[in-house]
Formats: structure tokens, C-alpha cells, sequence
């Protein structure tokens, strides 16, 4: 189980991350945020395998992986 | 128990970028920074940022900055690293800044061998100033300055810069990459990585030329601009080592 | 008579042509004119903006810092300009992009749901043009026919089919302010 | 004759097509980089040559190749960029080449920034480069008058054999303003350049472009020939606007954006009251150094405005040569003066209050 | 203390070490190149950097990189070289870098001739970059007075966090005269800068070396301040020599080579009864335009000796101010004024001929 | 029947040579006089001679010349071609010229595939100022700023200009030649011929690197300069063509 | 047979000549020319066969070479 | 006093140092010297030649236009120079390598075969020094002793053996000019 998480002030909306998500569960948001873009959001977390593909391709280090890993 | 498998590198401060929608200038600063944390030079550091759209460099990396006149970046990259040998010292430089006005410094900081580091975004344009021709065009490419695509009578052919520093003695490490997908990302900063640790291990003067985008000024989407990259700028600028000390192989 | 409109928008919505098409009118009507652009390396895609000068005497300087009337196209405009316009000016909103609230009482504001009127029209892309026409009405900076006069000079030949709906744009809006201001 | 809105830089460019200029060579620098972007498709439509030179360096040597092949060239750039052509002016003026070099200046010193400023006046009228010379230093003040002087300028660069500069701010450069152009572009008549080195074509004797005089008393000579021709244009070609200045108390001065300030505040002035009036110079150099002799005589005061920490006002204090008091009103680093603020300090000199 | 025989080249970079410079950066140009031939050697001698630039414009900007890194910086060149640093030297003012660029002016403009001269006075005085700025510019007259200013520049640069000119004619870079000199190379003690960015080495807050002001506000808040420091180094830092001055009824002025040779004039004079004086700036910028204002109280009439067409000759016309006539008696292009053709001008001054 | 086999070129004035005895500037100089002799275009040539010791040029070739400051004569050739683009335009450089403070110039002259023909005097030195290191100067040779000879560290390694250039498209032509003794004088004329068939049929840059002797500054008499060219030099600095268009070989 | 003939006054000495003359019939005189060099010179000209090696070689122009030719 | 002398030969006949010896000597002296070469691009291996003023009063301007005494060594430099030696002043002549004649008959010419002297001295290279110990002598600029001190200043410690020869060369040429003034 991984959790994406979006600093949403800070995305544009360039829709880089949603290109390279293989699970393809990055969408932009219908709403604005303060600088006027749709910002990315991820609508079934629990698809996430925690790549970060979607977090290296984005350009304005928007995105915070996290692993929740099993415990030994 | 929650491990944090991405985030933001402690060699970036936290202000947000000024650049477009989707360019890649920001991945190229991410992909730095990473390295300068890994490598744990963080605190050795100095950059130096060109005038372009990175000019704001300055704000984003958590080192000690300098911010350069066009095209001389490489010249005061010496003068820091001449005065303080022992601190890691890179440039961050566009194509308009190196390739063009700057020619002359980058061209003599590889001959001198100068121990530097220099992050070389090539954009095939000059975003900044609202997308003129650079040095790196590629033919046809419409720009405002070549409003009917560069052609080469008037405005002659690309320069290939890692292939021109290539030829040069004093440089050890060229190597050109790309960023324009998650597996080419993890190329380019394994290249930045070894240019840095060329300059760590004083072998000489290192530059990794990154293919970059300029949605902006190419006049498309940011994902059409990752591939249009791909078409057109790899075939033109071939992705690989140019030159490696046999120290780092 | 000396106007300072000041248009200000996101880039590529139309706010800089749209001063120049104001400018162009009063030019013929043989006015003094400017017009210019911010020109701040802002981010792409950010904001944009312009003011235009419309007077009989010359014009000293032409930016626009106080000005006589502003046009809003987003929400970060009118934080940042609601209060450089002089008392008793006007202050013109596309309502169908921003949804704030003007807070000053001090000036005439007017709320236009361009987008909305230049889609009845059948042209988004005329909204900017509704607002204008509202501007006319209000102010009796030029007159109607200069701008559709304007268009003429400004549109590119193979766009002059355009310069109809661009027409009833403006007059949409001059009748919107005119009922508005009663 | 057409009236057409249009933009100060392209004015610029369109200025020069029509005074016969068919050669550019350039590099961008906000903020006046609409000029190449308009001469990159203007140039080919009119069969002239525009060039994207690798740096302002390259630009002004390029320029010194075009001139002394004979042809009417220009170059253009802001500060920056200024400085980085001095040592190539120094060599046009050294070789007595004519040229129109344009700087749209904007804020400094160093990278400063991109708003219109004035701070480049010392440089453009003392000699930014080495050695003793002068350039011919234009300065519009609307977009009409961008037209205008542009064909002065190469028409006095071709007359004198110097390189002549046109000064504008950001503002001049960016703002759209109403021009009278002819409908035709015709070309110029164009006097022959027997000097020009474009190849012997016929003739016997080698044509040498050169600024090295290895001889010390050739290069005196030079530049006595030079000082002789600064005099000639001083007596003949400076040019500058008086306004309401025949009863003027105080005397606004300025030039450019920051003339069309003052020459407002002369308006508002006078509506309340205070005598005003305006030198605003054209020519930078040759300054028009006897119309404030000749001011001097019956103003009281002189307030000179720049968009800068004060330049033009040496030149102001030395043509006033203390007679009066000269006061100094500036905004720099890009900033521009309110007309409000003007007629403040306006008001408070006339009442003795600024020193 | 030894005495030694020096030539002012070498004196510069022996200067410029015994001040605590350890990094030269520059390009060879006559008649300035001994200095980096000395260097070249002197320099890993004291454990310094000798390196020779690609060109000027990369050694001024390799000197804003060192000074930025906190470390006493020195170039030098001249006249053409100095005009292809004007950029840089606009940088390193805009981020208020220390550092000593010298110099050893030469015949022009262009290419002129290696010849001494003093006519890039304006280049240096004015600012020949772009933006307002001032230059602390020194003007020494001897080989000594050369390694006494060396310090004073590298302390005053450090001081006021500003670039420092030295500037010479070729002669002085050329001759050779006695210097007194301490046996020993003593490191002088520096102030640390804790503005420097030289790594964080522990430090927190990345320190940062810029000159973009993108926000005009700012960039004229930089500007005030730097106008501010220029205020207190005028008031503090003035530096000229006075010679025969009280009682003197013609005044000479001139700096470097040009005053000695005034100087001999003046005993000259004296020997045959005209009281004459001299007034020698030391500082250029700022320079000492109270002493002549003082002096125009007494003196009969100015005469301003220079080996240009008249540059400095403005800064005493604006000190002077209109009170008294100031004449002017210049060489140019690489010419020396000999003493008896000065005299022989004071002596046609003071008969009235001369206007 | 009496022949001249050897006299002066009409392309060089009457002239004395400013130069040191022995200095191969000389050589290289009428060399060029006798290709423009030879293909006729005395009428139709432009020169540009750089600063240097070079710089009298203007003196001694027999056509329209121009001074042009130091490191710009690729530039001032490009404004000359560009207004008249039928005339032969060449410049003359010494390697601190061309290939230390003209750097920028002479690779964008190249890329823009500018048709000029560029004469490149390699002499390893800056001659004119006093034997100053070039670029182009040896490892651990002396001069005047290298005083205990050139060391990697300090002082960096040589550029190679025409391998350098001949990473560029837009360079025709590239040609490295020397003047040591008769049969290589013979070669290097050929290859500057070739330099200017190259620009006359329009097929873009071309440049001729001549090895040349600097008697004076590396301290050695004439012979023994030409003697240290040929065993040191050109073993660093290969000679042969670097480039060649299919259209002339 | 061939003639070389030498514009002492412009000889510097350097020797070039002398050094690639196959014939070794170049000396440097013993007497001055007016810029204070020992000017070259042909001591047997009859031995000179006029191959231009000398012309070829000096740096200064110096060096004007004639052959006769057999009348045909 | 001031003296003024200007000596003038080919590049590498040692006029430079010469020059500087002398101008040490009156350092030495506490006199005030000054020194300065031309340095112009002339070929090498041409002509140089150096200024060298000493005086009791500080030195206006080091370049020597108008010598008191000329010291020729090579030939092109007595046409050069022999106009310009002020009326009165002197003319020493290296006679081994100049022929010519002075034409002017208001200065005091002196011809010294100082080569041929330093031959017989058994060092060429100290031919310089028989030229200036005749100028000590003709004009007391300084002394004999504060060359030889300055000798040992100038020369690097390996070659102060040369000293004994250099000092016999000054000793020489001052005699020669005082058997020649009689
Ligand atoms: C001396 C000088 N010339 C020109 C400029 C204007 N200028 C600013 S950025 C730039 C080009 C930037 O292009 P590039 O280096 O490719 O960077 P990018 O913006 O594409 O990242 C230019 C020409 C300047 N600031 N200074
Ligand atoms: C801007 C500038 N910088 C420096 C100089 C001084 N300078 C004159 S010639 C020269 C170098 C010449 O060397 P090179 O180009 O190798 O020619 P060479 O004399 O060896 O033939 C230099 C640095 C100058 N004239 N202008
Ligand atoms: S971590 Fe991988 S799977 Fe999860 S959102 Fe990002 S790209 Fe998609
Ligand atoms: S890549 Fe980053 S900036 Fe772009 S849409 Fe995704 S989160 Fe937003
Ligand atoms: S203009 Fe181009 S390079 Fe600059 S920030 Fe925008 S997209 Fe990036
Ligand atoms: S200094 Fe060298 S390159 Fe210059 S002329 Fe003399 S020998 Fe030739
Ligand atoms: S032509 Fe040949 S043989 Fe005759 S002198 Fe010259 S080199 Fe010798
Ligand atoms: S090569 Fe020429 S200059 Fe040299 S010695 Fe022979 S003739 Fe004289
Ligand atoms: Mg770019
Ligand atoms: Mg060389």
C-alpha cells in the first residue's frame, strides 16, 4: 500500500504525471487551485504501487511518496 | 511502517518554481539537488545560475548561489573554484547562455580542465526572452526569430556541444542525456552523479548536456513537448557517454 | 477628456488585444492614444496585462497606475489592482471568471457575464468584446463603429467574417451596461 | 500616408527599413526584443538580411564589417548588452564608420531588471569604451518621433561618418502609440561611399577600414579630426524641443519618457499658477547646451528629471555653469516618475523648500 | 624597508600581494603585460593563483566569482580590454563586490596605439557600463604612490563592498623608479565576510551573489543604497594632493603623469613670478571638487592638463561652477604634453591670450 | 627564352613585412597573395586581419582590407559577406586570436556555415605582446606567463581547433597544414586554394590551421624554430584535412 | 641555367634559404644591409638550378628566381 | 640638476640594462631616478632604446624627448636621436659598431671603441659599461663606486664575479674620456 500525496498550491496542471502513471489513476481536479490551475489528484489510492514515476516526472516537485511496508 | 519512497531533496529550499506549466527545467533541478544530498556535498557546495529562465536558480538550490552574467557562468565558476579548490563548484547553464554567448567560457573551462561541474540544459531555444533562435535549433524549427523555421543559408546549423567539448583534452566527462520519461530521468541523474563525482575526484572538467522542453515556447502541451523531444531533439543530439576518465567507468 | 483603462487577465486571454483594439478606435477618432503592455518575465501562462491612454492632449506618460477604469478577467487582477483605480472610476468584471466581490465603495462596478453572452453569441472567443462594449457604453471613451472600424485594420482579411459577431458582441454588452445602469 | 498603431521597437525596425537600412544584426534582451522578431520577417520581405548573432559582441563587430563594406546597418539591444559593444564602438568611431546602434534601456546596474530606465545616459554620451570620442545620441520621446529620427540618424552617421545611437527606455520600446507612415517604402537616395572597403571592383588603390594608429601623432591627428567634426555637429545638428519656455520660472528638463512626464507637469503647473516650461534635448550630444545659457538668464530655477540617480543634470549643471540653482528629481532601478510627484517637488522648489 | 628599483607594472602586482591578493585573473595586453609576466611567477611564490583569462570579459567575470567567494581579487588590462569588462564591472557593483581592476590606459579609440594616455578618464569616472554606479577610481602619479594605493584599494574595496579602479597611463606602467618596500611579505590582516558564498561550511542560510533585481522597487532600493555608500566615500575617502595652492592666481589640475608634469610647471612658473599652483585628485571618484571650489575663491583662472581631449576637464568645470574660467591644455592619442609647451600655455593664459 | 619562376604576387603590395626574421608569418602571407593570384579574385576579395602580429596585414595584401578588433574577425568577416555576398572573404588569425578571446566567433562563424575562409596562423604563442601562453601552447612549454611551462593544472591542455571545428555542420572545409620546409609550403598552399574554392562555390566555412614559428618569443633562431614546429608540434597537432565536402575533393 | 636574385635590402638573415637550398650556394654576406642585417646571397650561381626552394622558403619576398629556357 | 640621456642600440645589445644600471646608481645616490624603454611593437631584434632621467628635484615626466647626454650603439639610432640632444649636451658614440659621424656642431660628441676596449678586457659583454664610465666621467651624474654597488644589487649572486671586469670596463672608458676632453 503506498499514499501519493499532492502539495496541490503548487501543481499546474501540466498533466506530466498523469502521462506516466502505469496505474493511470492521476486526474486533474475540477477545481482551481490559487494560481489558477487544475491541480493533479489521484482518484483510487489504494491502486497505487507507490513507483513514483508520477513524482519524478513531475517538474515542480509536487508529489510525496509514501510505502507503508510490511512488517518483518 | 510508513517509508518515504519520494520527496522533495533537502538541496532544494522550498520556493516554488517560476517555470511553465511542465518544463522540465524543474526535473533538472530536482535531479541535482538529489545528487548533491546524496552524495552529502550539501554543505561544500556552490552553484552558479545563468541568465535565462533559470536564472532563479539562485532561490531554489539550498546552497550557496551565484548568479552570473550571460553566458559567463564557466568564468565564475573558476574564479570561485581557484580561490576555494576543495568546495564542488557547478554551473547551470542554457543553450543561449552556453552555446551562444557563452561559447568562449565553457570551451576554455574544459580546455583548462577546470575542476567544475556543468548541468547544460538544452531547450533548443531561448525561453526566457520569448523563444528566439538558439544555437541548438533544430533545422526548421520555427522560432520567433526564425519565423519560417531556421533555415541554413541564413542561419546556419546546429551546434552539437557535447560532441564540440568532446575533442577537448581537458574535458573528462561529457555525457549527453534526456528527461522526457521516468527511465531517461533516472539516466540523467546518473550522469549528473558521475559528473560530480569526476569533479570530487579532481579528474578534471565534467558537463552533462540534458535535453530539456520549452512547451512555451515550442507552442505545445507540455505532453506534446516530451514528445516532440523524442522525435526530433534525440535523433538530432544522440543520448550517450561522450568522453569518461577511466577513473569513473 | 483623459481615460487610463487598465485590462488585466491571464496570458492568452485575449486582454492585450483587446487594448489594442480600444486604442485603435480612439486612434480613429483621432485621439491621443497608447497603449502598453506589462512585460514582467511572469510565468507563461500567468498573468498578463495592459493599459491603454485615450486623451485630447497629449499623453505624458503612457502606463496606467491610476486608472480610470479596470477590466477584470481573473481572480488575481482585481487583488491586485481593485485598489490603484481612482475614486468614482469604474471597475468591469467577467463575472463568468471571477466570482469575487469588489470590496471598494468608492467606484462604479459592473459584473458582466461575458463568456456566458459571447457562447449565446456562438464565440467565446468574443467575450472580451462584451466587456468592451459595456466600457463604451459606460464611459463614451470611442464609439462603437471606430472599434468595429478597428477590427477591420487589426483582423487579418481572412478573418473578417469574424467581424459581425465581434459587432453584436459589443453592442451585447453597451445595452447590458446600459440596462445595468439604470 | 497611413495612420497605424505601433509598437515603439518595431517602429524601430520599420524606421529604419524606410532610411534604406536592409542589414541587422542583433541578439534578444528584453526589452526590446520585438525589434529582431519584426526584422526577422520584416528584413526578408524587403530583401535585406537579418542575422541572430551569437552576442551583442558579435553584433556590433558584424556591424563594423557591414558599415565599412559601405551599407547602412544597424545593431540593437538594452544595457547589458550596451556595455558588452563598448570596445566595438570605440573601433567604429576609430575607423569613422556610420551605424545606428539602439539601446532600449532598462533597469540596472548588473542583470537590474527589465523595467524602462534611463541609467545608460553616461554611457551612451561620455564614451562607455576607451578613448576620447562622441557619438550622436538620439532620443525620441514618442513612436512617431522613433520614425522620424531614425531616418536622421542614418542620415547623419552617412554624413559624418560616425556611429549614431538612439536612446529610448522600456517604455518606448513596449508602448503602441499612432505613426503616419507612407504607404510605399521607397528607398532613400543613398550617397556613395568611396571609402568603403567592398572590394576593389575596379578600383587601383586598396580601401583599409582601420582604427590602428601605431604612431602617436597619427592618432592625435585622428582624434583632432574627430573633435573637428564634433564641432561641426554641434553647431548644426543639436536638436532639442522647448515648451513654454519664453517666460519660464522654473524650467523643467528631461528627455524621452521622462520629458513627456515633465512636459505635463509644465501643464499642470501652470494651471496652478507656477511658470514652467520645458528643455527636453533630441540630440543627448550634441546637448543643447545654449539653450539653458540662454534660459539661465531669466528662470529662476532648473529641475531636472530623470528615470535614473542623475546623469543628464551634469550636463544640465554644466550648461547652466551656475548661473542658477539646478535641482534633480529621479526614479531608477527601473521605477518611473508620477507626474503628481513631479509637480510636488515642483512646487516645493518654487517655495524654497528643496535644496 | 628596502629601496628598490620597480617598475610601476610590477609594482602594481607587488602591491596587489603585499595587500593580501592572492588570485590574479586577466588577458596579456601591451603596455600593461609585465604585470602578469610578475605575477606569473611571483605569484605560487606566495602560495597565490596566476591565471591568464581566455579574454577580458572572462576575467572580470572570474573576478566576480572570486570576490563573491570572499577572497581579495585583482585584474588588469587596458583600454580596449577594459571596455569588454564594462558588463562585469556593472555585475560586480550590482552585487557589491570588492575588488581592484586596473588600468594602464593607452592611445585611442579602437585599436589606437599602446602609447600612454588618460582617455578612458569618462569610461572610469562616469561608469562605460550600463546602470548608476560609481567606481572608486585611484590615480597614482609615482611607482611608490602605485604600491602605497594598492592597498588602499584592496582596503577600500573591502570597506565599502565595492569594485576599486586603479588607473595609469603607459608611462607609469612602464617606468621604472625607487619604491621603498618591507623586507618581508606580511599577510595584512582582512575582515572577514560573512556575505560570502563560499559553501555553507555549517552556515544555514545559503548565502547568495546577485545582481537581479526583478522588482523595480528593489532595484531602486539598490541603487539608493549603493548612492548612500557613494555619499559617505565622498565625504570620507577624498584623496588629492595640493601643491602651491594658497597663495596661487592660476590653478593647474591634472592626475597621473599629466600632474607631474604640472607640477614641474608650476615651480617653472614660479621661478618666473606667476604664482602658480597645482591641485592633483587622487581619488577621480570621488573627486576633490570642494579644493577647487575653495581654490576658485582666490585663483585668477584654471587650467586643467590631460592626455585626452578634455574629460577630466568637465569635473573641474563642475566644481569650479562658473565662479572662474577653466582652461584646458590636453595631448591625445598616446602624445605626452611636454613642460615647456604647458608652460608656455600658462604664460599665454595669464596674458589673457588663451579663451 | 627567360622564365620567372618565382616572383612576388601582385596580391601583396610592395610592402616591407613588419615581422621578425625568420617568422613564417611571411610564408604564409604570400601563399595567400598566390592562391588569389592564381584564381583571379584580387578584384573581389576582402580581407580581414585580425589583432595580432598580423595586424599590419591590411599593409601588405593587395586588396580591401579591414582591422578588426581582437577575436572578432569572424564576426566583421560575417557583416562584409553578408552585405556582399559575392565577394571572397577571408580572415587572417593568430591563435590567441581565433582560438582564446575569439572563441564564440570563430564557432559561430563555422556553424552558421558562413562562407568565409579562414587563414589560422597556430604559432603555440601569443607573439605580438610578448610571448604570452596561447591556447594553443604545448604542454610544459615556456613562456611568458607559463614561466616553468605549461602545467595541466594551472594552465589546462591546448585546444585543437580544426578537430574542434570540424564537429560542426556547418564547417565545410577544415584543413590542418604546415610551413616548415618546401614540400609541406606547397601542401598548405593547396589546402588554402581549396579554402577558397570552397567559399566560391558557396558550400559553407572553411578554415586552414597553419603551423607557423615564432623565432622571437620561443627563443630560438629561425632554423631551430622550424625545426622544433615540425618535432614538436606536429606530432600534437596532426596534420591532413579534418573536413572536406564531396563536392571539391 | 637559372638566376635567383636577392632584394638585399629587405634580407633579414635568417637563413631559411640557406638552410633548403639544395645546392648550398647561399651565404649570408659579410657586410650589413641598412637594417643592420647580414643579407643572403648566392655565392656560384651557375650551380643554381633554379628549383625555387629558396623563394618558396623565405619568409620575406626576398627572392625572385629566373630560368632560361631552351629555345624550342 | 637634472640629466636627461637616452641610449639607444638594437634590441639585445643591452641598452635596457644599461639604462637601469645607471638609474640604480642614482638611486643609490639618493638622487631621484627614473627610468622608462620605449615599447613599441618595433621588430624584434630592431631598435630600442631607453630613457633615464636622474635629478635633484622630483621627475616631472620619465620620457626623455630632449636628452642632456645621447648614448648611440647602433647606427639607424644616431639618425634617430642626434637632432634632439639638447645644445651643449653630449653624444657618445660605441665607435666598434657605428661609422658614422655626427653632423650637428653644438654638442659634444665622444666616440669610444668600447667593443674593442671590452675585447681587451676580455669580455665583450661589458662594452656597455666602457660607454658609461665615460659618461660618469664627462657629466658626474654619479659615481664610479655606486655602479659597482648597484652591481651587486642588479646582478644575480652567481654572476658577481663578473663584477671585478665590469668595474675595470667603467674605470676604463672614465679614463679614455678623461684623456679625450684634454
Ligand atoms: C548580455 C545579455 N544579453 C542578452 C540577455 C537577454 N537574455 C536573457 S536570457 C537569454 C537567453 C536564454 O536562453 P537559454 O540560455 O537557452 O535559457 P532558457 O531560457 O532557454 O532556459 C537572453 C538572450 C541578457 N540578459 N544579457
Ligand atoms: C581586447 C584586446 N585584448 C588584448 C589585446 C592585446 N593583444 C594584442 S595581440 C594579442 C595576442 C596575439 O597573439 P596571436 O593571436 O596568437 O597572434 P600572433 O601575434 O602570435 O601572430 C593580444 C592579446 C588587444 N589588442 N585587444
Ligand atoms: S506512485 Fe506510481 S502508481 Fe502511484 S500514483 Fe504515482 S505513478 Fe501512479
Ligand atoms: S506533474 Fe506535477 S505539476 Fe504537473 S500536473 Fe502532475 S502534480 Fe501537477
Ligand atoms: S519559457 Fe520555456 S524554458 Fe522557460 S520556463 Fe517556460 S517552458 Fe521553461
Ligand atoms: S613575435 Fe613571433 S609571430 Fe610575431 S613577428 Fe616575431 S616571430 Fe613572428
Ligand atoms: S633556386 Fe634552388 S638551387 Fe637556386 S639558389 Fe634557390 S634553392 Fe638554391
Ligand atoms: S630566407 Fe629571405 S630573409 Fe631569410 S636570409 Fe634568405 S633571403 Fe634573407
Ligand atoms: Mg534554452
Ligand atoms: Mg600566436
Amino acid at each position: 500500500m503506498a499514499t501519493v500525496s499532492f502539495r496541490e498550491e503548487r501543481c499546474k496542471g501540466c498533466e506530466l504525471c498523469i502521462t506516466v502513471c502505469p496505474e493511470k489513476i492521476i486526474v486533474l481536479a475540477d477545481h482551481f487551485n490559487a494560481m489558477g490551475f487544475h491541480p493533479a489528484t489521484v482518484v483510487e489510492m489504494d491502486k497505487c504501487k507507490g513507483c513514483a514515476m508520477c513524482a519524478r516526472m513531475c517538474p515542480d516537485v509536487v508529489i510525496e511518496v509514501v510505502k507503508e511496508e510490511k512488517q518483518a | 511502517m510508513a517509508k518515504v519512497i519520494f520527496k522533495r531533496p533537502e538541496a532544494l529550499t522550498d520556493k516554488q518554481f517560476h517555470y511553465c506549466p511542465g518544463c522540465t527545467h524543474g526535473i533538472i533541478h530536482r535531479l541535482v539537488a538529489e545528487v548533491i544530498d546524496e552524495m552529502g556535498i550539501r554543505d561544500n557546495t556552490v552553484g552558479v545560475c545563468p541568465v535565462g529562465c533559470s536564472v532563479f536558480a539562485y532561490d531554489y538550490f539550498n546552497v550557496d548561489m551565484f548568479q552570473a552574467a550571460h553566458g559567463r557562468a564557466p568564468a565564475v565558476a573558476t574564479g570561485i573554484k581557484r580561490t576555494l579548490p576543495d568546495r564542488m563548484v557547478f554551473t547551470y547553464q542554457g543553450d543561449g547562455d552556453l552555446a551562444s554567448i557563452g561559447t568562449a567560457e565553457i570551451v576554455h573551462a574544459a580546455a583548462r580542465g577546470e575542476k567544475i561541474t556543468t548541468i547544460f540544459v538544452n531547450n533548443a531555444v531561448y525561453g526566457m526572452t520569448g523563444g528566439q533562435m538558439a544555437p541548438t535549433t533544430l533545422p526548421g524549427q520555427k522560432t520567433t526569430t526564425t519565423p519560417k523555421g531556421r533555415e541554413k543559408d541564413a542561419a546556419g546549423l546546429p551546434v552539437k556541444v557535447s560532441e564540440m567539448l568532446s575533442t577537448l583534452d581537458g574535458a573528462a566527462y561529457i555525457a549527453r542525456v534526456s528527461v522526457h520519461d521516468p527511465k531517461h530521468i533516472l539516466q540523467a541523474k546518473k550522469a549528473i552523479r558521475k559528473a560530480f563525482e569526476v569533479q570530487q575526484a579532481g579528474l578534471g572538467f565534467a558537463l552533462v548536456e540534458v535535453l530539456s522542453t520549452c512547451p512555451t515556447n515550442w507552442g505545445l502541451s507540455p505532453k506534446e513537448a516530451l514528445k516532440w523531444l523524442a522525435e526530433n531533439m534525440i535523433p538530432y543530439y544522440p543520448l550517450g557517454v561522450y568522453k569518461e576518465p577511466a577513473e569513473v567507468k | 477628456m483623459l481615460q487610463e483603462i487598465l485590462i488585466a487577465g491571464f496570458g492568452g486571454q485575449g486582454v492585450l488585444s483587446t487594448g489594442q483594439l480600444l486604442a485603435y478606435a480612439g486612434m480613429i477618432e483621432n485621439k491621443q492614444v497608447a497603449w502598453i503592455p506589462s512585460y514582467g518575465p511572469e510565468m507563461r501562462g500567468g498573468t498578463a496585462n495592459c493599459g491603454v491612454t485615450i486623451s485630447d492632449e497629449p499623453i505624458s506618460s503612457p502606463l496606467v497606475t491610476e486608472p480610470t477604469t479596470l477590466i477584470v478577467m481573473n481572480r488575481p487582477s482585481l487583488d491586485k489592482f481593485e485598489k490603484a483605480v481612482v475614486p468614482g472610476g469604474y471597475i468591469l468584471i467577467n463575472s463568468s471568471l471571477v466570482d469575487q466581490k469588489v470590496k471598494r465603495d468608492d467606484v462604479q462596478v459592473m459584473e458582466i457575464p461575458a463568456n456566458q453572452i459571447a457562447e449565446e453569441l456562438g464565440n467565446t472567443k468574443v467575450a472580451n468584446n462584451v466587456i468592451l462594449g459595456a466600457l463604451i457604453e459606460l464611459t463614451g471613451i470611442v464609439s462603437i463603429e471606430s472599434v468595429v472600424e478597428s477590427l477591420k485594420k487589426v483582423l487579418p482579411p481572412r478573418r473578417h467574417n469574424m467581424i459581425p459577431v465581434n459587432q453584436q458582441a459589443l453592442e451585447k454588452g453597451a445595452q447590458l451596461a446600459r440596462e445595468m445602469k439604470k | 500616408m497611413s495612420k497605424v498603431l505601433m509598437k515603439g521597437n518595431e517602429a524601430i525596425g520599420e524606421g529604419a527599413i524606410r532610411a534604406g537600412c536592409r542589414h541587422f544584426f542583433g541578439y534578444p534582451i528584453t526589452p526590446q526584443s520585438e525589434l529582431p522578431h519584426y526584422l526577422a520577417k520584416r528584413m526578408p520581405e524587403v530583401g535585406g538580411v537579418f542575422l541572430q548573432a551569437e552576442s551583442e559582441t558579435s553584433s556590433i563587430n558584424m556591424v563594423y564589417g557591414a558599415a565599412g563594406a559601405g551599407f547602412r546597418v544597424m545593431t540593437s539591444s538594452s544595457s547589458p548588452g550596451l556595455s558588452l559593444m563598448q570596445e566595438g564602438i570605440s573601433y567604429l568611431v576609430g575607423a569613422e564608420l556610420p551605424c545606428v546602434i539602439v539601446n532600449v534601456m532598462r533597469g540596472g546596474p548588473g542583470l537590474g531588471n527589465i523595467a524602462p530606465a534611463q541609467s545608460d545616459y553616461f554611457q551612451a554620451v561620455k564614451g562607455g569604451g576607451h578613448g576620447d570620442y562622441k557619438l550622436i545620441v538620439l532620443a525620441p520621446a514618442s513612436v512617431q518621433e522613433i520614425i522620424d529620427l531614425m531616418q536622421v540618424a542614418f542620415d547623419l552617421g552617412d554624413k559624418y561618418r560616425t556611429p549614431v545611437m538612439l536612446v529610448g527606455d522600456g517604455i518606448l520600446g513596449q508602448m503602441m502609440e499612432p505613426v503616419e507612415l507612407a504607404d510605399e517604402v521607397t528607398v532613400p537616395e543613398i550617397a556613395a561611399k568611396p571609402w568603403a572597403a567592398g572590394g576593389l571592383q575596379g578600383r587601383e588603390k586598396p580601401n583599409i577600414i582601420n582604427s590602428l594608429y601605431i604612431v602617436p601623432e597619427d592618432c592625435e591627428e585622428l582624434n583632432k579630426k574627430l573633435f573637428a567634426k564634433y564641432d561641426v555637429i554641434a553647431a548644426e545638428e543639436t536638436r532639442w524641443e522647448e515648451y513654454r519656455l519664453d517666460d519660464a520660472e522654473i524650467v523643467l528638463t528631461g528627455f524621452g519618457t521622462a520629458a513627456r512626464i515633465a512636459k505635463s507637469v509644465v501643464d499642470k503647473a501652470r494651471a496652478e499658477g507656477i511658470k514652467a516650461g520645458l528643455i527636453r534635448p533630441i540630440t543627448l550630444w550634441p546637448f543643447p547646451s545654449e539653450v539653458y545659457a540662454r534660459a539661465a538668464e531669466h528662470a529662476q530655477k532648473f529641475l531636472c528629471i530623470e528615470m535614473s540617480m542623475g546623469q543628464m543634470l551634469e550636463d544640465v549643471r554644466l550648461a547652466v555653469n551656475g548661473k542658477k540653482p539646478v535641482h534633480f528629481y529621479g526614479r531608477s532601478g527601473g521605477m518611473v516618475p508620477l507626474a503628481k510627484d513631479v509637480l510636488a517637488e515642483v512646487k516645493k522648489i518654487m517655495a524654497g523648500g528643496a535644496e
